[in-house]
């Protein structure tokens, strides 16, 4: 699969695989996706090691799009970029951009073969900073 | 010198890391409750709880984090905090200890660690682009690391930090979900900061209590 | 309880709750919340009667602020507040916001007593247009 | 005049509601599949689904609607239509029917109808905040009411309605699921346009073929 991933962080599991039902009900099977939530011990929250493995599982050589909901979301995936290291932590974008909403507008970008550059492009045009 | 001291003009000598760690984590599993209370306030009330599961993860692993050099141990015990605290809390202290690891020296005298602890502090600011002043953890550490480079006690830089906590009451967040109640964080502590405070309290009795 | 009630109107029932979630995170029991999401019928979409009932059990004299996700949520829950009808329509605000985002920063203003006008606009802030 | 077409000049005779909803939810069921894919190529893919669940609660209601006055029975249609679609079509179809039924007479002449049907498009774009040239079904809607309004047949207003539809598919989404395509959006029909085309073709047959 050449198109962009898309990988769904947020604190809660329900949100993350809420929002990757509706991505999958624009994009089908036509972007490689994968979704992660809560602190790994039943809470809200977000794991690092859980991101580490949906950026694994979303993997694209075209490379991946993390959409964050809440600080905590963002800055672990910060985190899980910067241990999964290079080559692969340049071709990983972690979006200012609303969750699900983002989720929806970069995956149906990236279903269309956008680059990492558009696709990201997309999701921050929903954030007004 | 004494052994274990932060004497400002010898080398540090070596503390026992299992009984830092425990330290660590007999503070944050008492004061847990306080944590969370605090972070209930002005946040989502998981601050002791994210803290705990962290620094219990790291003592269930304090004899092989012992086993390593300083500096691989600390970037060891980061990298647990990461993995395992779950809030935005894991990866600033994961990121503190982890660039504390990477900049520290096997046997650290004390201009090394007042380098390394500068550099650590700049790289939790980075990681959370925040700085001094916005009522996060940041308004401990740094307090701390001046008191550190003026060459205080331990015992005076654990009255730093907890004067710097208190200091985080009248502060309006700007970072972390605190900042999402505006004005109404106002009059509140700062739970990162009351933990930093905790630790570093724990860090010299533990230092000095070895000496 | 005289704090503005929120609703969350979600395509996805997974999403709605599980931002529900996080806003009981926030605030507690400080703010009247419910949540609804799918079509009635298992898949995806919204129900404007659904809606309604959402609004009806988040009420509040103070008025209730909305948080949808995509288009269809959105012109849903404005049909459903034009059947509530008077009093209450004028009460009743749907917010141009992103919906896990805008409902934890709106309930979080929510709580502190603020007004319906002040809610939406915390909310509004999310957005870019 | 021949009782039950949409003669310019004269009244409109009473046609069977009964039939009209059946010729309508009939039409729907046929093409599910059909308005499901177009919207699958440029939306969510549930558009036939949402029309149909739509169109089979009203017919299963046809005798209590039909035995309202047409106002009346419009509304309720209208009605049905909102609390079952469950996508954005249900309040804009909806919204359709409902303003119909406000602005028609309960024996509606020719002018009656061209008012009301041109109060109910208006209706449908501020529901959607959409105007013609957006490619949805407004883009239908508008053409057929033109038609009507210039007397045509029933015959040709239907041709109107395919054509209508035809016509979407070069344009660019700018309302709806669609428009998160941008470019890609060119080159596939609307599928809520498609619906109307559908539902235009079913009520022109069923009023003519009770002529
Ligand atoms: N961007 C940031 N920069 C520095 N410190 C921060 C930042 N965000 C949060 N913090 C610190 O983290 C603490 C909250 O940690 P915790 O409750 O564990 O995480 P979360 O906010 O994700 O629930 C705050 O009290 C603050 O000291
Ligand atoms: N804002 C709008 N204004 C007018 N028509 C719209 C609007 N949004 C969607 N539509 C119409 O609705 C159709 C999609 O309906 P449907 O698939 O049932 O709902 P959803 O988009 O919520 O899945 C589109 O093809 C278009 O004709
Ligand atoms: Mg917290
Ligand atoms: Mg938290
Ligand atoms: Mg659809
Ligand atoms: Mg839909």
């Amino acid at each position: 699969m050449s198109n962009v991933g898309i990988v769904i962080v947020s604190h809660s599991p329900l949100v993350a695989e809420g929002t990757a039902d509706m991505v999958r009900q624009m994009v089908g099977d036509e972007v490689p996706l994968a979704w992660c939530g809560g602190n790994g011990h039943g809470g809200l929250g977000t794991n690092v090691e859980a991101i580490m493995g949906a950026i694994d599982k979303a993997w694209s050589e075209a490379g991946v799009a993390i959409l964050v909901d809440l600080g905590g979301a963002e800055t672990n995936s910060e985190m899980a970029v910067e241990m999964i290291g290079e080559p692969r932590a340049h071709k990983i974008i972690v979006c200012n951009a609303p969750i699900v909403e983002g989720a929806v507008m970069a995956a149906t970008e990236a279903s269309g073969g956008a680059s990492l550059r558009e696709v990201v492009a997309t999701a921050h045009e929903l954030s007004p900073s | 010198m004494s052994p274990g001291t932060l004497d400002k003009t010898g080398t540090m000598d070596k503390v026992d890391l299992k009984t830092l760690i425990s330290a660590t984590a007999d503070t944050i599993a008492a004061h847990a409750d306080e944590l969370t209370a605090l972070d209930q306030a002005i946040g989502d009330g998981d601050h002791g709880l994210n803290m705990k599961r962290g620094f219990e993860a790291v003592r269930a692993e304090a004899e092989a984090f012992a086993a390593k050099p300083l500096p691989e141990a600390l970037k060891a015990i980061g990298t647990k905090l990461v993995m395992t605290v779950g809030g935005a809390s894991g990866p600033l202290f994961g990121t503190l200890f982890m660039a504390l690891g990477k900049g520290i020296s096997a046997e650290p005298d004390h201009a090394n660690l007042e380098a390394a602890f500068g550099k650590a502090i700049e790289a939790v600011a980075a990681r959370g682009k925040s700085q001094v002043g916005q009522k996060t953890m940041l308004d401990v550490l740094k307090p701390v690391h001046d008191a550190v480079l003026q060459g205080k006690t331990g015992a005076e830089i654990a009255d730093v930090a907890d004067n710097a906590a208190a200091a985080t009451v009248p502060m309006k967040a700007l970072r972390g979900r605190a900042s999402f109640l505006g004005d109404r964080s106002i009059g509140h502590m700062d739970a990162g900061g009351r933990s930093v405070a905790l630790l570093v309290r724990a860090v010299v009795e533990s230092i000095e209590g070895q000496a």
